[in-house]
């Protein structure tokens, strides 16, 4: 059974990562999950200074999903290459580092900075970050502003530029081309979806920053119809994200158009989630009778005659 | 640590909305210290989606047990369990409280379900050789859970039982009477009766390890979701998951409801 | 306790009303639901002609919520003027007929010969239905075609317009500001979040239309956090509807500044949940020693220094 | 038609996955007619989120029975239910099969959990006279759930019990023996069993109605979630909930899986 697959001359072992801010720095979780199982690995959210992160409460529980604010809390490039690069260096799998930036120049500082040293095999760039310079409203929103940045990036490294974008916009599929026309060798699809939580005898929200991201199955159905919207306007690999948590969830999203996935909170509740959907994708594509994982990408068996904004009600 | 499935013995009710949860994991059992906590999965449906946190609450042999307040969904779905259920159970976790060093009086303050990691705590201290007061506070008698404690010392706040008023004004007042010197003082509860011990701790001088709740997701450091303020160096959060739960009083800030 | 408030000279009993597509006409519930306890019925969505909907599977269970895809299937307008209006005319709770239409034009024929009936209290504007001028893209992604439909149909009634926001959009705060402008009363938040589920066996979308609308406790979040952006940049009042299971849940939806609540998908697991949340709202308000329902809304205690729009990783 | 929690009676395991749910429903019980069925609430929780539809398969006295196959989430949650807990119900739903009429002979054919309505349909037709066959099929003969059917004509497809292949060459062959006059057929099961009774009814010209399955929202016609095409009148699609699950074979155009 083929399970890997090729981006910008880099292989990948299988077609299931580990996602951002869900994994930590992969040391935490060393004694629990055989890594060498995996894809790779989606770094937690690196910046150019060390963030404290939001105050607390920063996560809180939703039906079948979970919102959080952690506010990018990170150690910061530089205590990443001295601490963590070197036992990530020692893993056996992708180690794909995932930057935040409030500004575009510290977007090219950390992927700069970054792109000199081992053992790093590509970058995410997480564009769901307020841009200090407009008051806060995340980059990923503004389509110019998500193409600067990737060109930007683009001029600065050889190695795989995944664009992680948000589910936040109108029309994601026009984000996606945007960065694709920029040099993005692929998008992840999709960052968290803005939502709120509230306690309602205390009259307080149950995350500090009041609004927060929503992320677990709840969203599911979104990501994978965010998902089908990008495949359907673009031709770029997708790395779907969203609510996975088994293995025939991973299939939907190859089915709808990923090339691969990543796994997210299902981490909190077994942080080998991804080991076992990745052995899961291949019983299922062997009970299947194919040959090669990538056989299920976009094979929906959908009438093409709908499109995803035409209203459903 | 270990994340496995552990075979429930047996569930018992101990107080009003109280129960015990005994479960048998050779893994836990054999490596747990005090103070430190396991990630329970309630069920393996998706909601409630996240593991829920508890304390160890007493070891026998192979039988680990907690105890449980059923407070919402997920400790609703605990109560229900069945012998021969089976649970996940994700642990030990977190910084177990420091019982070496050389105090000899360990004052132990409980509030509410403060109780929970205080048999397992007051054991681990008698076996190395510490003089052991427990102090027991709850809102009214029927709250009180004081199986498995020796001699503890009640508060409640309605008077219904031992001294009328809070733990730590229990603790004061007992102390007027027999000081005890070179002490030190743990504490689990309600973060309003925490700050009341930090500051008696102070006052008092004595050293103070406080056992913190708070939101988890994950219990294991990869979420971020479970800080505390920290009183000095230059990190400004804490994880109460792999940091904590247990804490030097002096170290952190609690954080008010 | 008081319980009910006033939209333009019309007074509601309370709160609390039922959401479009999930009751039906109200018949169909007589003997299960006494409807003199809700603030109002919104039908329905009508259109000129009846509708058939679309083809079968038009719904799919998801983690904590479904899936739609009916297609606007309705009796149009003419049948319901003959064969519903009369009922509904029996009934003792406001009646707010919900329009749907695939042209400007076709809302304001619907409007214009609703208005001349009697026994009816007003009207909710569905704007999320295909704008087949645009090729199938809703009318409701677009800020301007919206406003127009408001302005085009506040000229023909003297009756409570209120516009049905759809949450698939960037900014919801300007449409809700554009409609505002426009001549609307009120605005409802939110319809269906756009979503997708897929069988991974038969590679098949569980709805015939590919992706369809998603509702119930799921979306709650995502509503709160709508809710809370239009009640930030527009006083307008806000019907707050989003996955409401419980009477806390609508508490959260006043908190965060709606006047008022929609159950929906509620209905279909028992269609009197609009009652008891009504009733619970009440006996909740009197627990926290409040005269008026009102005191409720848009009392969220939080910190005024978080945008909705920012980032929260 | 009402909404109302029913204490389970008992549950009881009839064959390889196959669970009968007994419950007291006075109401039901006295009003449910053959075809109809109960839009049950398997849990309170949030997931899974709607009602689940099931057909009626005995009443007895005031206690009524549904039987069900595991195949998800739902139907699993119904397969731990125990004696006492409560269930919400919510039904009598649907139109009845047509038991009037001028027929004197009918035919049941049941695939799989097609079964269901067929104890108490029987029952109601020998009650009005008339003569009654019941044909069941099933892959294999431990799936089979023949209890409460007199005299049941079994056709698996493995052969491994009665007649070797499907359940409608079984009744083919059966009526090429004993050909029945002024019969009526009545079916229920998978889609494409469905569609070959109803070829086989049109091609001996015989009477048939079929009871539908498929997707359902709220079971009461306010969703407008569970079409079905039609074959004539103006009208493209009838709801199963409302208007069925029963259908004359020749009104409907039944969905390709
Ligand atoms: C390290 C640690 C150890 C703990 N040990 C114990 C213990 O031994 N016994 C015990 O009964 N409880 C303990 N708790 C608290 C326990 O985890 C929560 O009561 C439980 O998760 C509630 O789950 P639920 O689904 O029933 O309630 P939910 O529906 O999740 O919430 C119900 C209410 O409880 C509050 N709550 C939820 N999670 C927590 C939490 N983690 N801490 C405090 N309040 C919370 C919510 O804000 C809400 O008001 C501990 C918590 C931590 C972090
Ligand atoms: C009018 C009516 C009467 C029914 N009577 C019975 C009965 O007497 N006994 C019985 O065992 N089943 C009956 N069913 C089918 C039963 O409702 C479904 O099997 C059940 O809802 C599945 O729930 P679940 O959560 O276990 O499975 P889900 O997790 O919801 O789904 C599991 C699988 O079952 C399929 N499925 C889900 N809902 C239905 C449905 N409504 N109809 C057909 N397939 C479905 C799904 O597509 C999926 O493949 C009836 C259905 C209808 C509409
Ligand atoms: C607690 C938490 C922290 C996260 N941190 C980051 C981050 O630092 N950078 C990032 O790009 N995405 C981050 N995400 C988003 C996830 O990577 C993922 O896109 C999202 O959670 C949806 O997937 P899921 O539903 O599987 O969790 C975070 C998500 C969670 C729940
Ligand atoms: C089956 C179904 C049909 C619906 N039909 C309509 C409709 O005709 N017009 C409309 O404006 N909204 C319609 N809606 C949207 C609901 O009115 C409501 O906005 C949405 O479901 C979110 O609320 P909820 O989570 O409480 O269901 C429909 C929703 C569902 C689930
Ligand atoms: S709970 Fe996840 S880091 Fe502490
Ligand atoms: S299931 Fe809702 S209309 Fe039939």
């Amino acid at each position: 059974m083929k399970t890997g697959f090729t981006l910008r001359n880099v292989q990948f072992r299988n077609r299931v990562f580990v996602a951002s801010g869900t994994f930590g720095y992969g040391d935490e979780v060393r004694n629990l999950v055989d890594v060498s199982h995996l894809g790779g690995i989606m770094t937690k959210s690196l910046s150019w200074k060390p963030r404290d992160g939001n105050p607390p409460p920063r996560i809180a529980e939703t039906p079948s999903g979970m919102l959080n604010s952690i506010g990018l809390a990170n150690i910061g490039v530089h205590a990443f290459i001295e601490k963590k690069l070197p036992y990530l260096r020692t893993l056996d799998t992708r180690i794909v580092v995932n930057i935040a930036a409030s500004s575009v120049q510290e977007y090219c500082d950390v992927l700069g900075l970054l792109d000199e040293h081992e053992g790093i095999h590509g970058f995410e760039i997480n564009v769901s970050c307020p841009n200090v310079k407009e008051g806060g409203l995340s980059f990923g929103t503004d389509c110019d502003r998500t193409a600067e940045i990737t060109s930007r990036l683009r001029a600065l490294t050889e190695k795989p530029l995944i664009i992680k974008l948000t589910p936040n916009v109108t029309h994601i599929g026009q984000f996606a081309a945007a960065v694709k026309e920029a040099g993005a060798d692929a998008v992840s699809v999709m960052n968290t979806v803005i939502g709120m939580a509230v306690d309602a005898r205390t009259r307080k929200p149950k995350v500090s920053t009041v609004t927060g991201g929503l992320s677990g199955p709840a969203i599911k159905p979104i990501a994978l119809a965010k998902v089908y919207e990008v495949a359907q306007s673009v031709d770029i690999p997708i790395f779907g994200i969203g609510g996975i948590m088994t293995a025939e969830d991973a299939v939907e999203f190859l089915l709808v158009g990923a090339s691969a996935v990543q796994i997210g909170t299902a981490n909190f509740i077994d942080p080998s989630t991804g080991v076992t959907v990745a052995k899961g994708i291949e019983s299922f594509a062997r009970q299947q009778g194919l040959n090669d994982i990538g056989e299920l990408v976009g094979a929906l068996n959908a009438r093409k005659d709908f499109s995803v904004l035409q209203s459903w009600l | 640590m270990t994340l496995c499935d552990a075979e429930i013995i047996g569930l018992r009710q101990v107080a009003q909305g109280v129960h015990v949860l005994s479960f048998r994991s050779p893994e836990v059992a054999y490596s747990i210290l005090p103070g430190q906590f396991l990630n329970l999965r309630v069920h393996d449906g998706l909601d409630p989606l996240l593991r829920r946190p508890f304390s160890v609450y007493r070891v026998e042999k192979e039988i680990v047990e907690v105890i449980f307040n059923v407070v919402g969904k997920g400790t609703a779905i605990l109560a229900g369990k069945k012998k021969g259920d089976m649970v996940s159970i994700l642990g030990p976790l977190g910084v177990p409280f420091g019982i070496g060093g050389r105090f000899t009086n360990a004052i132990l303050i409980a509030g509410g379900l403060g109780i929970a990691p205080m048999p397992i705590l007051a054991e681990h201290l008698r076996k190395a050789g510490k003089q052991v007061e427990i102090f027991v506070g709850a809102r009214t008698s029927d709250q009180l859970a004081l199986q498995h404690l020796k001699a503890p010392h009640v508060a409640t706040d309605d008077g219904s039982r031992g001294f009328h008023g809070t733990v730590v004004g229990l603790v004061e007042s007992y102390l007027k009477e027999h000081p005890l010197t070179d002490a030190k003082v743990f504490a689990c509860g309600p973060t309003r009766m925490l700050s009341a011990v930090s500051n008696f701790a102070r006052t008092s001088s004595l050293p103070c390890e406080l056992s913190l709740e708070g939101e988890m997701a994950c219990g294991i450091g990869i979420c971020q979701g479970c800080p505390v303020e920290r009183t000095n160096g230059e990190r400004r959060y804490a994880l109460v998951c792999t940091e904590g739960p247990t804490f030097d009083s002096t170290t952190i800030h609690l954080r008010e409801g």
